[in-house]
C-alpha cells in the first residue's frame, strides 16, 4: 500500500484536529446562522480594573452569563489605574475601580471622546497589619503610618529608625521599638497600593512636598495570601491588605487599629458600614455611556449588577455591602444615566 | 639474547588480581546514579505532591471540573476555556507553523548551496531557537497585537496563535532538518539516476523517509507550545477568573472577534488568587494540562510508529 | 529511416525537458525559499521592535538610574543593575543544581548505564524537559517555598530568589544532561577502547578520557542553560516576587529581568502606549534578547567544535 | 632508569629457549577450548592455541572468522561488550585469565593493544604517552617515559620538537605509531594488534612492519591482519581461522590450522588453508 506524503500528512492533521474537537473546541455547538436569530440581548461586554473589585464583577458577570449566554463578556483585574488607562483608550466598556477617577484620568478620557457614569457599589476597608506576636503595637494614626511607610521611609530598616521622623510629625505611637521592621503589602498596580497612598500618606505628603505614594523598599506582593504569609511569619512585620482578605485569615495576623483623629477604631463590618474606621473606601463600577443605545447588553448587564440579585455578590465576595441610602443613589444615578 | 620466561603462577597471579572493590569507582557510580535519581525523585514529588494536592477537587467534581466555565466562585470554577484555547493555539500552531518550518527546512536541506547566505539563515534560526520565549511575546504585542491590530483584531487568539507559531518556528526548522539529513544520500543519488526530479525525488523519497523524525519532532514542538505561557502574558491572553465568549459568535468570530486565555494561564492566575480554595484548583488545572500533555505525546509516538512501519527503514 | 528521422529522435527532445516539470520546480523551490527568508523577517521584526521602543526609552529617561534606586517603573525609577543581580542570583543558584545533576545524569546513562537501565531512566529526563514551566513555577511556590525553603532558612521570605533559582534548575536539568550526553555520545568507542586498553578503570575512562574529550558540547550545555535560565519567566514570576530593590540575598524576593516584563504584562500597562514604564518594557526585552543571543552563539561554537572534530 | 611499570617485575631475563620446538600447551598465553558467545550464538567456538614469548603471532582468516573476537579474549577486552560471554580455558603464564581473582584492568596493564584505526587522545602526544603511567598512579620520570616510548616506537624524532600538540595533527601513519609508543608506555609483556596498517598507506605500513619486527625482541605480539603478505613477511607463527555460517546466518568461527608462518605459507595442512593465501576466497 502507498501513500503520498500529502495524504499522510492530511491523516496526520486531521488527527491532531479530531484531538482538538475532543477537548471541546471553541467551535463547539454553534452555528454561524444562530447569529442572525433573534434571542436574548447579544453583544459583548469587556470589563478590566481593580484586581479587588473583579471578585465582585465577576460574580455578576457570572451569574448574568448564565442567564444571557448570547453575551460575550470577559473582565480582567490588572488594576484600577491601568484599568482605567484601557477603559479611557475606548477599549473596554465597564471598568471596575477602588477609588474614584482621577482628574488626569478624567480629561485622557474626555479627550477621547469616552462619557461615563459612576456608580459606587460596595464598601472595602484596608486593614493594616502585623504579626499577632507583635504586642509592642495596637493602634497607629496617619502620622505614624506616614513615618513607617510613606516616601521618606525609604531605607528604614528597623521600625526605631522612624522616630525622628515621627517626632517632627508628632505621631502619638512614637518612639518604636528597636525590631527589624519587614514590609509586605499589595505592588504598585494594585488599586489597594493606591488606596492606601490616597487615604493615609496623601495629606501629609502634599503638605511635606513630597509624592504621594509610599517608601518603595518593601515586598510587593500580587497574592494577598503571600502577604499574610510573610507577615504572620515574621513577628515585627508590617503591611496592609484589603479588609475581606483580612477577615478570612483573621486568625493569622493581627489587625491595627487606626486612629483617625477620633481615637483607636477595630476594622470591623460595622465600623466600616457607619464610617466610623477611617481606612475605608468605596468601590465603584464606571459605565461607558456612549455606546448605551447599541449595547442594549451592556443595559441588561449593568440592570442586574444593581438588582437585588447582583448586588447580592458584594457580601458573596467577602465586601461590605453599601447601607440603603447609598445603593439607591447608585440605582437612580444609573436609570437617569440609562434612559 | 635475552629472552623471558614464564614466571610462577603465583606471581603472576599476584600481579593480575585487583582490589574487587574499587572504591573510587564505586563512589563514582554511586554518585552519578544518585544524580540522575534525584530528577527521577523531583519528578515524583512534583507529580505526587500535585496529585495529591488536586485529589480533592477531582472526588468533590469528577471530570466536570473539566467541563465547567472558569469562575470566581471556587465551589464552581472549571478550566474549559482555558483547554478550548489551548487547543485554538495548539491548532493555530500546527496549521502555520508546521508547513511553514518544514518548507524552510526542505530549502535548507535540500535546496541552498552552502553559501554565505545559508550559513546565515542556518545560524539565524539556530539562535532564534534559544531566545526566551517571554522576547517572542513582546515581539507578538508589538507586532500583532499593536502593529497588526487591524488585521488580527488585537488581542485575539489570531495575535497569540501567530505569537507561538513564530515561537516555535525555529525549533520546527530544525528538527525536520536535522531529520531531512539522516536520509542516506543514495536515496537522493538513486532517485535522481532514474530521472526524478529534485522536487519528485523530495516528495517520493527523501519526505516519506523522514516523516516519522519530522512528526516526532512536530509533535513535541506543539507540546511544547501547548504548555507555553510566558508569550501569552503579553500577546493579549486572558489572565482572569472568568470570561464567557458569546454563545451567538461563529468560528471566525470566536477567532477574530473574541478575548481568549489558555490553560498554563489559568494555572499562573489561579496559583496567585489568595483564596484557600485555589491552591487545590490550581493543582487540579496542572494534572489537566499533563494529562493533555501525555496524551498529546502518546499521539506522537502512535502516529510515528505506524509511519515507522510503512516507511522504507 | 532517413536523416531528417534521426534529427527528430526522441532523446534529444526528451533532453530539452518538460518546460511543466521545470516550472513546476522553479515554484516549488520558490515556495521553500519564501518559507526560508520568513525566518530571517521573524528576526528582523524582533530586533526593530525592541530596538524602536527600548531607543525612545533611553532618550526619555536618564541612564544613571541603571545603578541605583531600584526597579520601580511605575515611579519612573529604573535600576535595571537590581533586575540583572536578581537573574544572576537565580542564574547561579539553578546552574549549581543543574549542572552537577545533569552532568552526573549524561555521564551515568552515556558511560555506566546498561541498556535497560537507560530505557527506564532517560524517559524520566525527557518527561522532566516536557513539563511546562508554569507548573514548575507553581511546584516552586507551593512545594518548594514552604517545605524546603522555608524548613531550612525560618527567615526566608515567602517569595525568595532561592526556591525560584531551584525551580529553574530542575527545568535545565534535563537540557544540560541531553546535551552533555549527546557530546559524550560523540566521542568515539575507540577512545575508550583505547583507555581500557591501557588498563584504565571505568572512572579513568569516564573522567579522564570521555569528559575531556566531551568537554567543549558540556561548556556548550553549561552556556546554553544559563541562557535558558536567564531567559525563564513563570517559575520566577510565580516564585521569585516583585521586589524591586537590590538584594543580594537568596532569602529574599526580586524581581528579574523577566520577572520585569510579566510584571508589567499582567498589569496591563501595555495600553498605555508611549510612557516608560511601558517602553522599559522593550528595553528589558531587548536586554534579555542581547544576553541570550550572545550566549547562544557562544555554545554554537563549543558545539561546533565537538561536532567537526568527530 | 625510568620508572618501571609493575607488569616489568615479571620479565625474568633467561637464557636458552629461544627457537626451541613449541609445545602446543605451553607458551606465554594458552587457550585451550576458548568459546565466545554474543548472546546465544557462538562467535567462536573450540580455539585452542599457545601463543610463543618473543614471537610475532599472526591471526589471518577471512572477514567474520572471529578472529579479532580472539584477539579481544586476550587482555579481555570482550568484558566491554555486555552480551559477550567467555567459556573455556585461557591462561596467561599458567593463570586463568578469566578466573577468579583476576582483574580485567590489571590484565590489561599486562597485555596492551593497538587498535585497527589509529585512536589518539585529543591531548597532546605526551599526555597520550603519560596517560597509562598517570592512571597507575606514576607521577615521576614521565619526560624519560615518553622519550623512550616514542624512540622505540621510532617517532621520536619526528615528534620531539612538538610533544605538546595535539596528537590529531599527526599524519596517520604517525598516530598509529603513536598509539603503539603509548601501548608500550605502560611496559606491557604482551602487545594485542588489531589490524594495525589496515587504515594506512603503504610507505607507513611498512615502518609499522619494521616496527614490529623491532618490538619482538622486547614483547609478545599478537597481530590480527587481513593481509596475508603481511602475515607472512613479519610473524612467526600462523594461525588461519575459517568462518561457517548456520541456517539462521550465524557467523562462527574455528580455528583451521595453526603452524609456523612458513608451514602455513609453503605447506598447509588443510585445504582450506591452502584455498584462502592462494586467493581463491577470501
Amino acid at each position: 500500500m502507498r501513500r503520498t506524503v500529502g495524504a499522510r500528512l492530511v491523516i496526520f492533521v486531521g488527527l491532531v484536529t479530531i484531538l482538538a474537537a475532543c477537548g471541546g473546541a471553541t467551535s463547539a455547538g454553534t452555528d454561524p446562522t444562530a447569529n442572525d436569530l433573534p434571542g436574548g440581548p447579544a453583544g459583548s461586554i469587556e470589563v478590566s480594573g481593580s484586581s479587588t473589585v473583579e471578585p465582585i464583577t465577576a460574580l455578576v458577570q457570572e451569574a448574568f452569563a448564565s442567564a444571557n449566554p448570547s453575551v460575550g463578556i470577559s473582565v480582567e483585574g490588572p488594576g484600577t489605574g491601568d484599568g482605567f488607562a484601557r477603559f479611557c483608550a475606548g477599549e473596554t466598556s465597564v471598568t471596575d475601580a477602588s477609588r474614584p477617577i482621577k482628574a488626569s484620568e478624567a480629561e485622557t478620557c474626555s479627550a477621547a471622546g469616552i462619557e461615563y457614569v459612576e456608580l459606587q457599589i460596595a464598601f472595602d476597608g484596608l486593614t493594616v497589619l502585623t504579626s499577632p506576636e507583635n504586642a509592642a503595637i495596637g493602634c497607629l494614626d496617619y502620622h505614624d503610618l506616614y513615618a513607617l511607610l510613606g516616601p521618606e521611609s525609604e531605607g528604614f530598616d528597623t521600625w526605631a529608625d522612624a522616630d525622628t521622623l515621627a517626632a517632627e510629625l508628632g505621631a502619638t505611637h512614637a518612639p518604636y521599638p528597636d525590631v527589624p521592621m519587614v514590609v509586605t503589602a499589595p505592588g504598585e498596580e494594585s488599586g489597594t497600593f493606591d488606596t492606601f497612598a490616597e487615604l493615609v500618606i496623601a495629606d501629609i505628603a502634599e503638605g511635606r512636598g513630597a509624592d504621594v505614594t509610599t517608601r518603595p523598599d518593601y515586598s510587593p506582593e500580587a497574592n494577598d495570601n503571600v502577604i499574610v504569609n510573610n507577615l504572620s511569619t515574621n513577628p515585627t512585620s508590617l503591611g496592609w491588605v484589603g479588609f475581606a482578605f483580612f477577615v478570612e485569615n483573621a486568625d493569622m495576623v493581627k489587625a491595627i487599629e487606626i486612629d483617625g483623629g477620633a481615637g483607636c477604631v477595630n476594622p470591623s463590618v460595622e465600623s466600616i458600614a457607619d464610617g466610623s474606621y477611617p481606612l475605608a473606601r468605596p468601590l465603584f463600577i464606571y459605565v461607558k455611556t456612549n455606546d448605551l443605545a447599541t449595547n442594549t447588553a451592556l443595559i441588561d448587564f449593568i440592570d442586574f449588577y444593581l438588582s437585588d440579585d447582583g448586588i447580592a455578590n458584594v457580601s458573596k465576595a467577602g465586601y461590605v455591602a453599601l447601607p440603603d441610602d447609598l445603593l439607591n443613589a447608585a440605582r437612580s444615578a444609573w436609570e437617569s444615566a440609562s434612559s | 639474547m635475552i629472552s623471558r620466561t614464564a614466571p610462577t603462577p603465583d606471581l603472576v597471579q599476584a600481579a593480575l588480581a585487583g582490589r574487587r572493590f574499587r572504591l573510587v569507582d564505586s563512589l563514582l557510580a554511586g554518585g552519578l546514579l544518585l544524580s540522575l535519581f534525584s530528577s527521577l525523585l523531583v519528578l515524583i514529588t512534583l507529580l505526587a505532591d500535585t496529585l495529591r494536592t488536586a485529589a480533592p477537587v477531582f472526588a468533590d467534581r469528577g471530570l466536570v471540573f473539566v467541563t465547567a466555565p472558569l469562575s470566581a466562585d471556587p465551589a464552581k470554577a472549571g478550566v474549559l476555556q482555558g483547554i478550548q484555547g489551548s487547543l485554538a493555539l495548539t491548532l493555530f500552531v500546527m496549521l502555520i507553523g508546521f508547513p511553514l518550518g518544514v518548507s524552510a527546512a526542505i530549502y535548507l536541506e535540500e535546496y541552498a548551496t552552502d553559501g554565505g547566505f545559508t550559513r546565515f539563515i542556518t545560524a539565524n534560526v539556530r539562535n532564534l531557537a534559544g531566545v526566551p520565549s517571554v522576547v517572542y511575546g513582546i515581539l507578538g504585542l508589538a507586532l500583532f497585537v499593536n502593529l497588526a491590530g487591524g488585521l488580527t483584531n488585537g488581542r485575539t487568539i489570531v495575535s497569540g496563535g501567530l505569537t507561538l507559531t513564530v515561537l516555535v518556528l525555529p525549533i520546527m526548522i530544525i528538527t525536520t532538518s536535522e531529520a531531512l539529513r539522516s536520509v542516506p544520500a543514495t536515496v537522493r543519488e538513486a532517485s535522481y539516476g532514474v530521472g526524478a526530479t529534485k522536487w519528485e525525488t523530495i516528495r517520493h523519497h527523501v519526505l516519506p523517509i523522514a516523516l516519522p523524525t519530522i512528526l516526532t519532532g512536530t509533535v513535541l514542538t506543539v507540546a511544547r507550545a501547548f504548555g507555553e505561557s510566558a508569550p501569552l502574558l503579553l500577546a493579549g491572553a486572558l489572565v482572569t477568573n472568568f470570561f464567557q465568549p458569546s454563545a451567538d459568535a461563529s468560528v471566525v468570530q470566536l477567532i477574530t472577534d473574541e478575548r481568549y486565555t489558555a490553560l498554563p494561564l489559568v494555572v499562573f492566575n489561579w496559583a496567585r488568587q489568595p483564596q484557600e480554595e485555589f491552591v487545590q484548583l490550581t493543582a487540579a488545572a496542572v494534572v489537566v494540562l499533563l494529562v493533555l500533555l501525555v496524551s498529546v505525546n502518546a499521539t506522537t509516538i502512535l502516529l510515528r510508529d505506524r509511519f515507522e512501519m510503512k516507511s522504507l527503514r | 529511416m532517413g536523416v531528417g528521422k534521426l534529427l527528430m529522435d526522441p532523446l534529444l527532445i526528451d533532453l530539452r525537458g518538460d518546460r511543466g516539470r521545470q516550472r513546476r520546480e522553479t515554484l516549488v523551490r520558490r515556495t521553500f525559499l519564501a518559507a526560508a527568508v520568513f525566518s530571517v523577517a521573524i528576526s528582523v521584526a524582533i530586533v526593530v521592535s525592541l530596538f524602536g521602543e527600548a531607543g525612545a526609552f533611553l532618550n526619555k529617561i536618564d541612564v544613571s538610574q541603571f545603578i541605583a534606586n531600584g526597579w520601580f517603573p511605575r515611579r519612573g525609577r529604573f535600576q535595571v543593575m537590581a533586575l540583572v543581580a536578581h537573574s544572576a542570583i537565580i542564574t547561579g543558584v539553578a546552574i549549581s543544581v543543574a549542572v552537577p545533576l545533569g552532568i552526573g545524569s549524561a555521564i551515568y546513562l552515556s558511560e555506566y548505564a546498561r541498556s535497560g537501565t537507560r530505557r527506564l531512566l532517560k524517559p524520566t529526563l525527557e518527561i522532566l524537559a516536557g513539563v511546562p514551566s508554569v507548573v514548575l513555577g507553581v511546584f516552586a511556590l507551593n512545594f518548594i517555598t514552604p517545605q524546603l525553603v522555608k524548613r531550612l532558612f525560618s527567615t526566608a521570605e515567602t517569595s525568595n530568589l532561592l526556591a525560584a533559582g531551584l525551580g529553574v534548575g530542575i527545568l535545565i536539568v534535563p537540557l544540560v544532561a541531553s546535551i552533555s550526553e549527546d557530546a559524550m555520545r560523540a566521542v568515539p568507542d575507540s577512545l575508550r577502547q583505547a583507555a581500557y586498553g591501557l588498563g584504565a578503570k571505568p572512572w579513568h575512562v569516564s573522567l579522564r578520557v570521555v569528559v575531556p574529550a566531551a568537554l567543549s558540547g558540556i561548556v556548550a550545555a553549561i552556556i546554553l542553560a544559563i541562557s535558558r535560565a536567564i531567559g525563564e519567566t513563570m517559575v520566577v514570576a510565580l516564585a521569585a516576587g516583585n521586589a524591586g530593590i537590590l538584594s543580594v540575598n537568596p532569602l529574599e524576593g526580586g524581581i528579574t529581568l523577566t520577572g520585569a516584563i510579566a510584571a508589567l504584562a499582567i498589569g496591563s500597562d501595555q495600553v498605555a502606549g508611549d510612557n516608560a514604564a511601558f517602553q522599559s518594557l522593550f528595553f528589558v526585552g531587548l536586554l534579555l534578547f542581547v544576553m541570550t543571543f550572545g550566549l547562544n552563539i557562544v555554545s554554537e561554537r563549543f558545539v561546533r567544535r565537538y561536532r567537526q572534530r568527530y | 632508569m625510568i620508572s618501571r611499570m609493575p607488569a616489568q617485575q615479571l620479565s625474568v631475563p633467561v637464557e636458552g629457549q629461544v627457537g626451541t620446538a613449541p609445545n602446543e600447551d605451553e607458551g606465554i598465553l594458552v587457550a585451550r577450548d576458548l568459546t565466545v558467545h554474543y548472546g546465544s550464538f557462538p562467535a567462536i567456538k573450540d580455539v585452542s592455541m599457545a601463543v610463543q614469548p618473543n614471537q610475532i603471532t599472526a591471526l589471518i582468516g577471512p572477514s567474520g572468522c572471529g578472529k579479532s573476537t580472539m584477539l579481544r579474549c586476550f587482555n579481555r577486552m570482550n568484558d566491554l561488550i555486555d552480551s559477550a560471554k567467555v567459556t573455556g580455558g585461557l591462561t596467561y603464564h599458567g593463570v586463568d585469565l578469566y578466573g577468579p581473582g583476576v582483574d580485567p584492568v590489571q590484565v590489561r596493564r599486562h597485555i596492551g593493544m593497538v587498535f585497527q584505526k589509529p585512536n589518539p587522545f585529543p591531548k597532546s602526544i605526551y599526555a597520550n604517552i603519560a596517560f597509562g603511567a598517570k592512571i597507575a598512579g606514576i607521577r615521576s620520570g614521565l619526560d624519560e617515559l615518553v622519550e623512550e616510548s616514542l624512540t622505540k616506537a621510532a617517532l621520536w624524532d619526528e615528534v620531539k620538537d612538538k610533544l605538546h600538540e595535539s596528537a590529531n595533527a599527526l599524519s596517520g601513519g604517525q598516530q598509529q605509531r603513536l598509539c603503539i609508543a603509548r601501548a608500550i608506555a605502560t611496559s606491557p609483556d604482551v602487545v594485542l594488534m588489531d589490524e594495525p596498517a589496515s587504515a594506512l598507506d603503504p610507505i607507513a605500513t611498512l615502518r609499522i612492519e619494521e616496527l614490529m619486527t623491532e618490538l619482538k625482541q622486547e614483547y609478545t605480539i599478537i597481530v590480527v591482519t587481513h593481509n596475508m603478505q603481511q602475515a607472512a613477511r613479519v610473524s612467526d607463527r600462523t594461525a588461519f581461522f575459517n568462518v561457517s555460517i548456520s541456517e539462521d546466518g550465524h557467523r562462527t568461527g574455528r580455528l583451521v590450522e595453526f603452524d609456523d608462518t612458513t608451514t602455513i605459507f609453503t605447506n598447509p595442512r588443510e585445504k582450506s588453508t591452502e584455498d584462502y593465501i592462494t586467493g581463491r576466497f577470501g
